[in-house]
């Protein structure tokens, strides 16, 4: 473990967003915002010295404080952390610009929202901490960062709406840690070490075990708004200010799913079974569906897109049950599971970019029109084509259709899916799919459709409209270089990997 | 595919690019967005002039780019892509030169023309795909490319419209994405042409390869308006004439045709898909839909309602031809891909200029309009006398060898069908043809657009001339080497003797 | 013995726990809950871990429990299940759907027995993984510190410290973030009374000393830095509460040095490690004991002042209307 | 029955009385507290299950993560109930208006 | 032995007095008589069982430091019902003002 390469990188992914939040601090609005932009900068350029560090030399790590593992925190950055610390990059460095220049504008009629900054870095840093952690408490630490600056993010704007979701958000996140960090207690006690390397030489199958990995699932799925505890999530998601939505949606959902993956794959194998996987694809099934159904009948175009992104989650969620193999198989025979890798990682980087465009570009329509209500988003086309095709674009993405990042995530999920034999996961994406194709078009007619006013649109400042397009059109991008990006997260050691079950022992429910 | 080669690429980017620089252009840049239009255009004629010579001197061109694992976006270029190719580029050059003329002063043509750019992108790329995901991700983005053009009026009925063609269409392209997605995992990538595969594979799983085949063949049948899944054809002719033409002759319906066709040749085999009876199913829905299509032209009163029942009745000449086995109606299938795509242009051109010049939109308001338009309606008989299949046109020979291929294979009532679906071709055609030559107008109509000598403007005038007279030569030259016709008898000469 | 206190304990702590959610009267809940802390700080010591005990007595339970109280002067007297009733009594439809809540209440109360009995199975028949204490015990003497607790805090695992330094800074922008900055800002009214001025004066000092203490001796002993930054909070909130708000009377920048220092220069001592070539948070041995204190000591200060700033922001977002003041019978 | 097994147990009864509270309580104030006791039930059992070994030198790690711990989530509290009060102070709105 | 009598009997009184002050607590019809009883016997009670536990552990240091403990709990208990008096009276009088 230790004899992999030693890098500072780690470290200071961590400190510099947390150094510059702080800084901004000791300024007022204008020169907040200022250190902010730069602050946000400097990490983007960190985070893809970092990355460009990982491609060359493999997976790098940091020994804080020179202690290692078990009784010091070991920090990380193997490829499959890098590419989300890469994807909270480029996506953060779109939405920071975008809220530059959004905050301002907004000023008339928001009032100043002056925390932003600090709040957004300290995310971002929090962020960083999570992908790059090794340990199972600092990643609660971690959580907690996320989780409380990212409630503060979406209360900014102190309506009253935004802060009941706020609360309802906070309690469900304090929730989902203190589920959590009470299976890592008992994970703690039964071995003696929360290094997640180490607890995966460790850890042994028990009743001790399984609960552990049934409480920290439970509440890594109420953070990642998982079927059942998705509750928090539109009301949230759709009241927060634009840029605001646009990272929760995009990326700190991402963070709960991040961890989930992680300790499956690393730390838990031994306890899963079958019916597990089967239980918590079943959620995501349903989150698909019913995510895309309440969409579908949404009229705000927040509410629509937030509800998207309860479906868009539940498409990840079925990962899972495609990683945990049947009993009788073995990884080594399982030629799926780099397809449903590679759609698991596609699903997250498409929805992220497409997502955060999305949101973007409903910031500036509630900017032009002062609303959301999807009938007034008629003649967008007409009036604001850079934002009707950032909306068409993230929308083509989201639906899964060639040549988008969805698609590529669809394409490998059904192969996935038909390969493993679990046809009936099959339908499920398919409907998704029909379903979302149905809000985002409905979406589409509106824009064309002829407009009854005279002006309807108030002009707004054209750079914000480059920056959705430019996400959306990032989640076009990413297709490109897929076959480089997947070889490069081969060389990571869980990617592809597949948890082989016996047919006895382990938890048998999830729910 | 030993050799990588650029120009597959080039092809589809000579459209692509002008596509997205018009966009970027202001609405008011005209003479910089024509240019662009036109130079895309021809330069893509060039370009694919120089690859069929190249192809016929017997070079390879081929484009792989690997996207993930065993993703690879391929271009290949193959004598049914290049007809494909050929027949959508040179009709495009047309139908820019018609819409520069009929949107002159029209709203949003930056838009227009840029989806139109993406649209032809996107049948140049189905026609050179070199394998199933690449023509699905090409079938896919045509669909979205032609969106916005069905909706371009902007009008209730048109974003109606729209709903209903993206509705069928998104619909057909799910369960495509599911037969593709279903074949890649059963048989891996499968490269057009390589009917080996499928062979290998058919006695073990039998069973999942009907139904992929199903899968697909419904996806595909969408756009190639098979009955019952055509309903969005008739409903989407409300878009301009450019791009009705676009829709039933070069883009979308021959997209879903061209898609059978590479299905069942390329994908399957003929043989399989023979053996399998696969197309037997095919046939029936196919004779059903040309009588069906027939019938309802016949009752529709408005000039391209009529128009595009008749194009759901012609598309299924290509289906018919691919499902009866034999050279002769391959042949007669593939030529009249290409045959049905010049005259049906034609008919839409003749359509938009009538209702560009005189506002005449029903069948009944044309009594007399031969005398004014003689040049647009002389086209217009041209092509007219070709759908029914009179000689010398190019009608005419597709139907010949499509009767003549169901003789040899023992398939009479394909025969019976024929005749009885030129008969009622000539129950609708030839009333509108009577009307415009031997009735008497019922009032004078003096048209703005008519400047000068000519009976309507040049550009909405040269390209509906042009196109009567291919489908003229079509037929005339029918035996000459390089007609659409022997690259079509090569074409399914070879597909019979492997 | 022993062990029966230790059940009667634990039965009480239950007891508390579940009262304070069930008392009909949110403020009764708050007073259980206070009680309730104050018993698991029993339970700790009884544990041996008399550092949590002092944390979780001086922080979850007494600051916790003083925002709790701040809370009740704004909140009605009545719990909202009362209300509940009464609105149920005013409509009839309402009452409705309280039955049709009953059946998934009861549901969810089952499934939560069920969730006990595995919990309860899963802690009885837990695994004894033998812990850290003797890689802690190894290592203490290089630590800089005599007290385990502290170096594993400031030393082993001096990273979480020091996110956690930065959840609480965070906690305090998240707090300006609700209540919108400006109502921090606000003056308050002074209290002219010389008793409640004469006892804060004389505790200023006193609180800051035992503070200190603490921190020193988190060295060898419970405490640290921790317990010396909720003394020392308590005394801005006492001044606060005394008419005497500190960061109005201290300049800006001033008031941001204080809630920043302790982030600031760990991060840049850990930075200044980096740069000579060690890792984050790598003390050199020879310096650590003082570098340790020095940075005990700037945290201490940072969360002091952030505990204040959050009392006095949540203090000042008390209801307007006279009429909603909490009488107390 | 040893010390640590009577605490280890009381932590689970205290993480479910949580658990039940923050969803069956109605009352802002009321779920705050009970994500309170909810993390009284995690931390009891951090160190209930270090105290095993009666050591003279116990585990102090799950101290320090405990000590972490309860500032971590006495600054989420702090934050839950400024959001709590300022709901209150704009609507009035004691709980959620539509449960769940 | 008779130190461990003397801090039983300390004890036992200071439990006493705390008892009475509960009983008051719950029993005394108004705030300030209330106030009155818990103040009063609480703090003495503490001083029992303060001394108690000073002559139980029987060293000077420890001493001092309970001392220290029961002067501190005096001052903050006295003055905390001090205010809280205080209060119920300010809103008495605005009550009385209103009606």
């Amino acid at each position: 473990m230790t004899d992999l390469p030693i890098s500072p990188y780690p470290a200071l992914l961590v400190g510099l967003p947390i150094l510059m939040a702080t800084l901004s601090l000791f300024f007022r609005t204008r020169g907040e915002a200022i250190v902010g932009i730069i602050g946000s900068l400097l990490t983007a350029g960190l985070a893809l010295i970092a990355f460009v560090e990982v491609t060359k030399m493999g997976t790098v790590i940091h020994i804080l404080g020179g202690w290692e593992p078990p009784l010091g925190i070991l920090l990380r950055m193997d490829p499959l952390a890098s590419v989300f610390i890469g994807m909270t990059a480029v996506v953060g460095v779109f939405i920071s610009l975008y809220a530059w220049r959004y905050f301002p504008a907004q000023e008339a009629t928001n009032g100043r929202l002056p925390l932003f900054w600090p709040l957004w870095l300290f995310l971002w840093a929090g962020l960083n901490g999570l992908f790059l952690s090794n340990d199972l408490f600092n990643l609660f630490v971690t959580l907690e960062v996320i989780g409380i600056s990212a409630v503060a993010l979406a209360v900014l704007s102190g309506k009253s709406p935004a802060l009941s979701a706020g609360l309802r958000y906070l309690l469900a996140a304090i929730t989902g840690s203190m589920a959590y960090l009470f299976g890592v207690a008992l994970i703690y006690g039964s071995t003696g070490t929360l290094d997640l390397k180490l607890l995966s030489q460790v850890l042994e199958p028990g009743t001790t075990t399984s609960f552990a990995l049934l409480v920290i699932t439970l509440g890594l799925m109420i953070k990642m708004a998982g079927f059942p505890f998705h509750f928090w999530l539109p009301p949230a998601h759709s009241s927060a200010p634009a840029p605001v939505s646009a990272l929760l949606s995009a990326l700190v959902v991402k963070g709960a799913f991040y961890i989930l993956l992680r300790l499956w794959m690393e730390v838990f194998g031994v306890s899963l079974t079958y019916a597990a996987g089967q239980l918590i694809g079943l959620a995501g099934a349903i989150a698909v569906i019913w995510g895309s159904w309440q969409a579908f009948m949404q009229t705000r175009l927040k509410l629509i897109v937030a509800h998207s992104s309860v479906a868009q989650l539940g498409y990840l969620l079925m990962i899972f049950p495609l990683i945990i193999l049947a009993p009788g198989v073995t990884a080594d025979s399982a030629d799926w599971l780099s397809p449903v890798w590679t759609a698991g990682i596609y699903q997250v980087l498409a929805h992220a970019f497409a997502k955060a465009s999305f949101f973007l570009s409903a910031g500036i329509i509630i900017m032009a029109l002062g609303h959301d209500r999807i009938e007034s988003l008629r003649d967008l086309v007409g009036h604001m084509r850079i934002t009707a095709l950032a909306i068409g674009l993230a929308g083509v993405s989201l639906i899964g259709l060639p040549p988008s990042g969805g698609f590529m995530a669809k394409w490998m999920l059904l192969k996935g899916i038909f390969l493993s034999g679990q046809w009936w996961w099959a339908p499920v994406v398919l409907t998704g799919s029909l379903l979302s194709a149905g809000y985002i078009f409905m979406l589409l007619r509106l824009a064309f459709a002829p407009s009854r006013e005279k002006a309807p649109f108030r002009p707004v400042p054209k750079k914000l409209e480059v920056y959705a397009l430019l996400l959306a059109l990032g989640s076009f991008l990413i297709v490109l270089p897929a076959d480089s990006l997947v070889q490069f997260l081969e060389s990571s050691e869980i990617f592809g990997s597949g948890i082989e079950t016996i047919l006895e022992g382990g938890i048998n429910g999830n729910d | 595919m030993e050799t990588t080669s650029f120009l597959p690429l080039l092809i589809l980017i000579s459209s692509l690019i002008p596509g997205i620089l018009i966009l970027l252009l202001r609405e008011e840049q005209a003479v910089l967005r024509t240019f662009l239009n036109i130079f895309g255009a021809v330069a893509k004629v060039g370009l694919i002039a120089w690859v069929f010579a190249g192809y016929l001197r017997g070079e390879e061109y081929t484009f792989v780019f690997n996207l993930a694992l065993d993703l690879t976006f391929t271009l290949r270029v193959d004598q049914l892509g290049l007809l494909f190719a050929s027949l959508s580029s040179v009709l495009w050059l047309v139908t820019t030169l018609y819409a520069i003329g009929y949107l002159e002063g029209g709203q949003h043509r930056r838009r227009f023309f840029a989806f139109f750019s993406f649209c032809v992108t996107a049948s140049t790329g189905i026609a050179l795909s070199g394998n199933v995901l690449t023509f699905f991700i090409f079938y896919e983005f045509l669909t979205l490319s032609t969106y916005p053009l069905v909706v371009h009026r902007g009008t209730d009925k048109a974003v109606e419209a729209g709903r209903t063609y993206l509705w069928y269409t998104i619909g057909g392209g799910t369960v495509l994405f599911l037969g593709v997605v279903g074949l890649f995992v059963v048989a891996g990538p499968i490269y057009f042409g390589q009917t080996e595969i499928i062979a290998g594979l058919i006695s073990e799983y039998t069973t999942q390869l009907t139904i992929l085949f199903f899968l697909m063949l419904t996806g595909l049948a969408v756009k190639a308006a098979i009955f019952p899944l055509h309903g969005w054809l008739p409903v989407s002719m409300v878009a301009p004439a450019p791009v009705s033409a676009l829709l039933h002759a070069v883009a979308v319906v021959k997209a879903g045709a061209f898609g059978i066709v590479r299905l069942v040749y390329d994908v399957y085999g003929i043989g399989i898909a023979e053996q399998m009876n696969f197309l037997s199913v095919l046939a029936v829905f196919a004779a059903f839909t040309i009588i069906y299509g027939s019938v309802r032209a016949l009752f529709q009163d408005d000039f391209k309602k009529r128009l595009a029942f008749s194009t759901v009745s012609q598309l299924s000449y290509i289906a018919l031809g691919v499902a009866i086995p034999g050279v002769l109606t391959s042949t007669g299938a593939i030529v009249h891909l290409v045959h049905q795509g010049i005259m049906k242009i034609t008919m839409f051109f003749t359509a938009g200029n009538i209702a560009e010049t005189y506002g005449y939109h029903k069948i009944s308001q044309l009594n007399g309009i031969g005398r004014r338009m003689p040049l647009t309606m002389g086209a217009f008989t041209i092509a007219a006398f070709g759908m029914i299949g009179l000689p010398p046109v190019a009608g005419f020979i597709s139907k010949w060898y499509l009767g003549l291929g169901a003789v040899e294979a023992g398939s009479y009532w394909v025969v019976f069908v024929l005749l009885v679906s030129s008969a009622l071709n000539a129950a609708y055609f030839l009333p509108i043809v009577y009307r415009a030559w031997f009735c008497e107008p019922e009032q004078e109509v003096v048209s703005q657009l008519r400047s000068g000598r000519l009976e309507t403007q040049a550009l909405l005038l040269i390209p509906v001339v042009v196109t009567g007279l291919l489908s003229l030569a079509a037929g005339v030259f029918a035996a000459t080497a390089g007609s659409p016709l022997s690259i079509a008898r090569e074409i399914a000469e070879k597909l019979y003797l492997l | 013995m022993s062990v029966l206190i230790d059940i009667l304990l634990a039965i009480l702590v239950i007891y508390l726990a579940l009262q304070s959610l069930l008392a009909p009267r949110l403020s009764q809940s708050v007073f259980l809950f206070f009680a309730f802390g104050l018993a698991l700080a029993l339970a700790w010591v009884r544990l041996g871990a008399v550092d949590v005990a002092i944390t979780e007595a001086a922080i979850a339970s007494g600051f916790l429990g003083v925002l709790f109280l701040d809370a009740l002067r704004d909140f009605s007297p009545r719990s909202s299940e009362e209300q509940k009733n009464i609105s149920t009594v005013q409509n009839s439809r309402s009452r409705n759907s309280v039955k049709s809540l009953l059946l998934p209440r009861l549901s969810l109360v089952l499934g939560l027995g069920l969730f006990l009995l595995i919990a309860l199975e899963a802690v009885w028949n837990i695994p004894d993984g033998g812990g850290l204490a003797a890689d802690a015990e190894k290592l203490l003497p290089q630590s800089g510190v005599e007290h385990p607790v502290t170096a594993v805090l400031i030393n082993f695992r001096a990273y979480d410290t020091w996110l956690e330094i930065g959840v609480i800074l965070l906690g305090l922008l998240a707090v300006f973030a609700v209540g919108k900055i400006q109502i921090y800002r606000k003056p308050i009214p002074v209290v002219d009374d010389i008793l409640l001025r004469q006892v804060i004066l004389f505790f200023t000092p006193v609180l800051f000393l035992f503070g200190a203490f603490l921190l020193y001796f988190g060295k060898t002993g419970p405490g640290g830095a921790f317990q010396a930054a909720v003394l020392w909070g308590a005394i801005g909130i006492l001044l606060h509460l005394g008419g005497r708000p500190i960061f109005l009377l201290i300049p800006r920048w001033l008031g941001q040095l204080l809630l920043t220092l302790g982030l600031l220069f760990f991060l840049i001592l850990g930075f200044l490690f980096i740069a000579g070539g060690a890792t984050l948070f790598e003390y050199p041995p020879a310096y650590a004991g003082v570098l340790i204190l020095i940075v005990e000591t700037l945290a201490a200060i940072s969360i002091a002042a952030a505990l204040t700033a959050m009392f006095a922001n949540l203090n000042q977002m008390k209801k307007e209307e006279s009429n909603k003041i909490d009488s107390t019978n | 029955m040893e010390t640590y097994q009577i605490y280890s147990l009381t932590s689970a009864v205290l993480f479910v009385i949580g658990i039940g509270g923050v969803f069956i309580s109605r009352h802002f104030i009321k779920k705050i507290i009970a994500t309170i006791i909810m993390g009284g039930g995690v931390f009891l059992s951090f160190v209930s299950f270090a105290d095993r070994d009666a050591l003279a030198f116990a585990d102090p790690v799950p101290h320090a993560l405990v000590i972490t711990g309860i500032v971590v989530a006495v600054a989420s509290a702090a934050f839950a109930l400024a959001l709590a009060r300022r709901i209150y102070q704009l609507t009035e709105e004691e709980s959620f208006t539509n449960d769940k | 032995m008779i130190k461990e009598v003397i801090t039983v009997i300390l004890l036992v009184v200071g439990c006493f007095f705390f008892l009475a002050g509960t009983l008051g607590l719950l029993r005394f019809p108004d705030l300030f008589s209330r106030l009155h009883a818990l103040t009063k016997a609480d703090n003495l009670g503490l001083g029992f069982i303060a001394a108690g536990m000073a002559v139980y552990i029987a060293s000077p240091w420890v001493a001092v430091k309970i001392f220290f403990i029961w002067l501190f709990t005096l001052l903050a208990s006295s003055t905390s019902s001090y205010l809280i008096a205080r209060f119920q009276k300010e809103q008495e009088q605005t009550k009385n003002r209103k009606e």
